[in-house]
């Protein structure tokens, strides 16, 4: 996947990515839940401008893995995203206290003795070729550049040395 | 304390990607451009070439971008450090640089940023044109000052130069 | 090819075993695992006694990944002798390993004081103590428990969420007195008692009283009696260092430097059996806690398969859920607030949130309730502590708008 | 990665597989890496009736062992095929920094096979190989499509070989082009290549290279740096690059000039490598990977008809094949033509050799304005020059006749014409005069691919540095024979060269280095190949490495039915000599003299020029051997071996 890039003064709190994410999954799972606008997996929290955009970075060491007591979230096989779990997940709230981004997001199940609450977060848009939130940003707030371990590098030191070029001649 | 720094002239640059191989090997122990500090950035079609290394800005955004300290200084040299145990791999730094010249280890997935050999660049050593230098930013500027003028009175006197 | 012990196998051991693998495809790795379970979550114990848990779901690791680690593990065995000369371990059934590196990874047992011990009184740190606790409660047996830390709490939680109602006999003034402040504690404690559980505080369990039938109650040092027929002491753990050169050993357990390594050297110690530096107070104690088995682990992977990698130090921290609300601890929250530090508190309907400063700077969150920001704050303190604070200011903190 | 430098990926065109296959530690101690694998794979992979326009020719990329080190000036990268130009064994080798991304991906070679349906392109990304379609990329010049697949890929920083139009139209002289304006021009392989419908190889390898003891290699690559560096040759050929030496050869009337008619030009100064300098053409200095020299150039036109060209060369050939061989002394007009070649993807030398050609058939009335499609082919008509390249590359009119080569248009247009066809075996000579320089020309005669002085140099002849006389002291004891007229010892300079230089393209070495600069001695390069690998050999060790690729070559073309009278040289070196050297000639009989000498030398057959069993057993060549045996052409015992 490629790495999730977050700008939060860029933000404008327009809200596409939390539609673009939910919508996103109700049509990839099929799941039409009424209240599909509830499952993003990102969080945009306002009121007002800067906006705290609460999206995971699927850090290659992750806190929240390590922390994670129920090895509900994993690095995925291909090492790419931070992977959840869900099923597995006991609500003990031990990646809300690591991660530094609080992208872990708290949902209520119902049922299960024990579970009241589980954890929901970003899983990279694995199936797309780029993550919806940042397919949609008019702002350049969430930006997907490269990919994990190279991440936007690349292209920000060729644009930058070009830059300098321009300038050079 | 003036922070030195790996100068870039670009335009002495001829693209032979020795500073890539000596960073490589001096950090890692092969030869790989993936695992340099520094990183060559070609424009073939027109023959140019350009190392793109850490700057050493004087507020580094990488810096402050990190949420767990995972930079620091030495004190004697302020030659930059990664504390790799604090390093999470959230690529914060990596999206904070604009000069896109922090990119992370494919190994151990914390940031590879110019650490200035312990003062004795290794790429500076191995560059055959110059096109490097480690430099203290008033110096730099200096050099670059009289180049300028250098040239300036060498038109004036080619007969050039109208004023 | 260099050899490689890992002696226990739970999350400090795993993740020294990865670390190792990711940099020696070729090292020949040992482990040796005092249980003969796969490798699980211990933290989840409290949670497998009240049925929120299966087995399967408490494994590490699943069953196929220690052989396509390439590592070849040595099931229900204990090493009771490390031979640091002869770079040999001996094991309980006679045997011996040769090795280059060690890790000392074996963890810690329940501290359970000799006045106590005897039938009807238990730790809860294997799945065997989780199994008999449920037994012995499923069947009515009246279970108290001793000691009101994260685990005393837990069990607590659990026992409550299984119908029964448990005892928790504290010495200290307060529950979570480690991690929380009286505030805090008082909501915990209001929570406990709201789904059940008696909660008995400033009074020590002085002498078990046994019977025929076995534990029958509990003296308690106020002079009263509480039934009991079975006691779970949570009063911590003891670091598993017995049969370890001596060399090694620290005040309680296992001394190692940043690199995770002991004064001898090959020989390394991660998770609840090493001493480290304490970030908030300086001291080097062991800090028994689950994400810092994996740091650790890790870390002393790294060095014993040849890279450098430094421990920063521990940060002590802890997340509960109790029975719906959460309650996450960070750094300096109660104990020795001096005139060097400011408290700022916001108490809502349902949440109490306290950051600590030490000279301006965030050092301690102690969040009741409305905890979702956790994270960001502990990497503010993480960089507090590290003299390195942000000169960036973070978006939104929700508790330092007020 | 082993430090024998990676697998072999071998992509199949026709089925769109690929494999890799491991290289042995024997088969780097017998072949090295680069050109000496690659003649080892094209023996075994081909067959003595092999069309080298057709689907079972090969196409092998090789960067050298030690390319993507630090060993100064190992970038290079060997390409290997049959030739459509000589229809026998071809090598060229290219510089820019491809094979070093191949090395990274993981990889020591590339070996195409078969023939796609539709145009298409090869994408290596580390470990994952693709066969790509490249229908929109095909009819593309070269810094287009560079630029197409680089965005295609989503990656500027990848390495891509290609072909202009030149390849794709099947010019017999089309060239291999790395990193834009780097070429593996010589015998045609970008024909191959476009036989293959294989429009591009693009690698992105982010792999590392560590050799079996990091640090005495990386020692000894600083040993070679200063070698280098403290070598008298050096800072000239930094400063004015290749054609730094035309000035010289012009004022000895030895600068293959109107059609190698003339050894001089009139006013050859723009032609030169100061003039590059002084003028203001030059914008800066090109190194291909790991070269401290750089004496590639980015020049630039910024006055007259052709300003706004912007390029990288010309080299000295190209000075000498598109300036002073076509009569046309005007810089900017040889950087057009320059760029021109380039983009198209043809050989600068070749496309020289048949524009003069047509040129002094056009003066001496055997083609009409006519015939050239009203392309008014004067010398020096630098209009006619392009536009006569652009019809080449795309095989328009008159153009595709020469784009067959000078041999067969030659065949074509008839009458004296073939006199004036400066080429053997199919191949235009390269530019130097022969004539004046004897171990050259037996080197040409010999050379497997036609005579050119990319496979064996004999710098050292001229004495031109006190390294030149040194090594002819060394190699004949007698450091007198530092003169190119005389004809002694010319075999024993010859065959020093040939190992060398088969040697220094095994490792992956540019040539300047190790037979026009002699910094970078045998010696070095057996303690670096150490090393590296791991496996201890001397310099004798790795001389013999060298002569086994050149044996082993040879045999590629005797199996393909070449014997003593394919080892020859132009007409025009053999029977007329320039009136500014009226003295030099190639004479038949000094010719045969030195290739007696030559082939006893190696242990070949005279008659034959066939190498014999004893020679090839005495270099672990058995098996080759036995295949020409059952062919009937082993030598017999006119060989001697020495």
């Amino acid at each position: 996947m490629p790495a999730l890039g977050v700008n939060e003064p860029a933000c404008t709190l327009c809200g596409r990515c939390l539609v673009a994410c939910a919508a996103g999954r109700a049509v990839l799972t099929g799941a039409l839940d009424p209240a599909w606008l509830e499952q993003s997996l990102l969080r945009v929290d306002g009121p007002a401008p800067p906006a705290h955009i609460r999206l995971c970075r699927h850090c290659l060491t992750a806190p929240c893995v390590d922390a994670c007591v129920a090895r509900a979230l994993r690095r995925d096989a291909a090492g790419d995203a931070v992977s959840l779990d869900s099923s597995r997940c006991v609500g003990c709230y031990s990646c809300v206290m690591e991660c530094p981004f609080s992208a872990p997001l708290a949902r209520a199940v119902s049922g299960n003795a024990g579970r009241g609450t589980v954890i929901a977060k970003c899983d990279g848009c694995a199936q797309l070729p780029e993550p919806l939130c940042a397919a949609v940003c008019p702002t350049g707030a969430i930006r997907a550049a490269g990919d994990a371990r190279s991440a936007s590098s690349r292209a920000r030191r060729r644009r930058a040395v070009g830059l300098g070029l321009a300038g050079h001649r | 304390m003036e922070q030195r720094f790996v100068n870039v002239d670009a335009k002495l640059c001829t693209g032979c990607a020795m500073c890539e191989l000596a960073c490589s090997y001096h950090h890692e122990g092969c030869y790989s451009p993936r695992l340099s500090r520094v990183r060559l950035v070609r424009f073939e079609d027109r023959g140019f070439s350009v190392p793109a290394t850490c700057a050493y800005c004087e507020r580094p955004i990488c810096e402050e971008a990190c949420p767990t300290a995972a930079f620091a200084h030495d004190p004697a040299t302020g030659a930059a450090r990664v504390h790799e145990a604090r390093c999470i791999g959230c690529k914060e730094c990596v999206n904070a640089c604009p000069l896109g010249v922090i990119d992370l280890h494919p190994v151990h997935g914390t940031p590879m940023r110019c650490d200035l050999c312990d003062g004795d660049p290794a790429c500076v050593k191995l560059c055959p044109t110059g096109a490097l230098a480690l430099q203290l930013v008033s110096d730099a500027v200096r050099d670059k000052r009289r180049a300028v003028q250098t040239a300036r009175i060498r038109l004036a006197e080619a007969g050039g130069l109208e004023s | 090819m260099t050899r490689y012990l890992i002696v226990g196998l739970n999350v400090a051991g795993i993740a020294a075993m990865k670390a190792i693998r990711e940099l020696d495809r070729a090292g020949r790795i040992v482990a040796v695992s005092g249980e003969s379970h796969l490798p699980y979550s211990r933290v989840l114990l409290p949670r497998y006694l009240a049925g929120g848990a299966v087995r399967e779901e408490m494994s590490l690791e699943p069953a196929d990944f220690y052989r396509a680690e390439g590592t070849r593990v040595i099931w229900g065995r204990r090493v009771v002798a490390l031979d640091h000369e002869r770079r040999e371990a001996a094991l309980d059934d006679g045997t011996t390993i040769d090795f280059d590196r060690a890790l000392i990874a074996a963890g810690g047992s329940p501290i359970i004081p000799g006045h106590l011990a005897g039938p009807g009184v238990t730790g809860l740190r294997t799945l065997e103590d989780a199994v008999l606790i449920r037994e012995r409660a499923s069947a009515g047996t009246r279970v108290c428990i001793g000691g009101a830390g994260p685990v005393g709490v837990k069990t607590a939680c659990a026992l409550a969420e299984l119908g029964v109602r448990p005892a928790l006999i504290v010495a200290s003034g307060r529950i979570l007195s480690q991690i929380a402040d009286p505030e805090a504690a008082s909501l915990a404690q209001r929570r406990l008692e709201l789904h059940g559980v008696e909660v008995r505080l400033g009074t020590d369990i002085s002498r078990a009283l046994r019977g025929r039938a076995g534990l029958e109650a509990l003296q308690l040092s106020d002079g009263t009696a509480v039934p009991c027929g079975l006691l779970v002491l949570c009063k911590g753990v003891t670091p598993n260092v017995a049969g370890m050169p001596s060399a090694v050993h620290g005040r309680s357990g296992i001394a190692v430097d940043g690199m995770m390594a002991t004064r001898m050297s090959g020989l390394y110690a991660a998770g609840d059996a090493a001493e480290t530096r304490d970030l908030i107070d300086g001291q080097t104690k062991v800090t028994a806690i689950f994400p810092n088995a994996a740091a650790q682990g890790r870390i002393a992977g790294k060095n014993m398969a040849g890279a450098t990698a430094v421990f920063d130090g521990s940060l002590p921290r802890n997340a509960l859920d109790l029975l719906g609300l959460p309650l996450i601890s960070i750094g300096l929250v109660a104990a020795g607030l001096d005139a060097r530090h400011a408290v700022r508190a916001t108490r809502t309907a349902g949440s109490y949130r306290k950051l600590v400063y030490r000279d301006g700077l965030l050092v301690g969150a102690l969040l009741v309730g409305e905890v979702m920001d956790a994270g960001v704050l502990q990497a503010r303190i993480r960089r507090n502590l590290a003299g390195s604070p942000g000169l960036r200011e973070p978006g939104q903190l929700m508790g330092e708008a007020g | 990665m082993k430090p024998t430098g990676g697998h072999i990926l071998h992509v199949d065109l026709s089925t769109g597989r690929n494999w890799t296959e491991p290289v042995s530690e024997a088969h780097t101690a017998a072949f090295t890496g680069g050109r000496g694998v690659g003649a080892a794979l094209l023996w075994h992979g081909t067959g003595p009736g092999v069309q080298p326009l057709g689907p079972d020719n090969l196409l092998i990329f090789g960067p050298g062992l030690l390319t993507g080190t630090a060993a100064p000036c190992s970038g290079r990268t060997t390409v290997t095929a049959m030739s459509p130009a000589t229809g026998l064994y071809v090598k060229t080798s290219g510089g820019g920094h491809f094979g070093a991304q191949l090395k990274y991906a993981g990889y020591s070679h590339l070996v195409v096979h078969g023939q796609a349906d539709q145009p298409a392109y090869i994408w290596i990304d580390d470990g994952k190989v693709e066969v790509r379609d490249a229908a929109r990329f095909w009819a593309m010049d070269g810094r287009t499509a560079d630029a197409a697949i680089k965005h295609a890929i989503g990656d500027e920083d990848i390495q891509v070989a290609l072909i202009g139009p030149g390849g794709e139209n099947l010019v017999a002289f089309a060239a291999v082009m790395f990193s834009v304006h780097h070429a593996a021009a010589r015998g045609g392989a970008g024909a191959v290549m476009g036989s293959k419908r294989l429009k591009a190889v693009a690698v992105r390898g982010t792999g590392a290279i560590a050799a079996a003891n990091p640090s005495r290699f990386h020692d000894l690559a600083a040993r070679a740096r200063e070698a280098l560096q403290s070598e008298s040759g050096y800072a000239g050929l930094a400063k004015y690059g290749t054609s730094g030496t035309l000035n010289a050869l012009n004022e000895q009337r030895i600068l293959p000039s109107y059609n190698f008619q003339r050894g001089t030009v009139r006013d050859g100064y723009p032609l030169t490598g100061e003039a590059l300098v002084q003028e203001g053409y030059l914008k800066g200095r090109v190194a291909c990977f790991g070269c401290i020299i750089g004496c590639h150039r980015r020049t630039a036109v910024e006055r007259g008809r052709f300003a706004g060209t912007e390029t990288c060369g010309p080299e000295y050939e190209t000075m000498s094949a598109l300036g002073s061989g076509c009569g046309l002394l005007d810089t900017g007009a040889v950087l057009k033509a320059n760029d021109l070649c380039n983009i198209y993807g043809l050989d600068t030398i070749s496309a020289g050799g048949v524009l003069q050609w047509a040129m002094e058939c056009r003066e001496k009335g055997l083609l009409t304005a006519g015939d050239l499609d009203g392309v008014d082919l004067r010398w020096g008509n630098a209009e006619a020059m392009n536009a006569m390249i652009r019809k080449i590359a795309f095989r328009e009119g008159f153009g595709s006749v020469l784009a067959d080569g000078v041999r067969r248009a030659a065949e074509q247009v008839g009458g004296d014409s073939y006199r004036w066809a400066v080429q053997a075996k199919g191949l235009e000579q390269s530019r130097v005069d022969t004539r004046s320089a004897k171990a050259y020309a037996l080197a040409f005669a010999v050379n497997p691919r036609g005579p050119d002085h990319l496979h064996t140099e004999t710098f050292a002849e001229f004495g031109m540095s006190p390294e030149s006389r040194a090594l002819i002291r060394e190699i004949t004891g007698d450091e007198e024979l530092a003169v190119p007229y005389l004809t002694d010892k010319r075999a024993e300079i010859v065959r020093w060269h040939e190992d060398c230089y088969a040697l220094t393209e095994a490792l992956g070495f540019c040539v300047f280095t190790t037979t026009a600069l002699y910094g970078i001695t045998p010696r070095l390069m057996a303690d670096m190949f150490s090393a590296f690998t791991g496996l201890e050999a001397t310099a004798d060790d790795l001389m013999l490495v060298g002569r086994r690729a050149v044996t082993l070559e040879k045999c590629i073309n005797v199996r393909r039915g070449a014997d003593r009278k394919a080892d020859t040289l132009p007409w025009r070196m053999m029977n007329e000599a320039s009136p500014d050297r009226p003295e030099a000639i190639n004479g038949r009989e000094e010719l045969d003299r030195m290739l007696d000498e030559y082939y006893r030398l190696h242990g070949w057959d005279p008659a034959t020029s066939w190498p014999t069993r004893p020679c090839l057993e005495a270099l672990g060549l058995e098996a080759v051997a036995a295949e020409l045996e059952r062919a009937g052409k082993i030598g017999g015992s006119g060989g001697r071996q020495s």
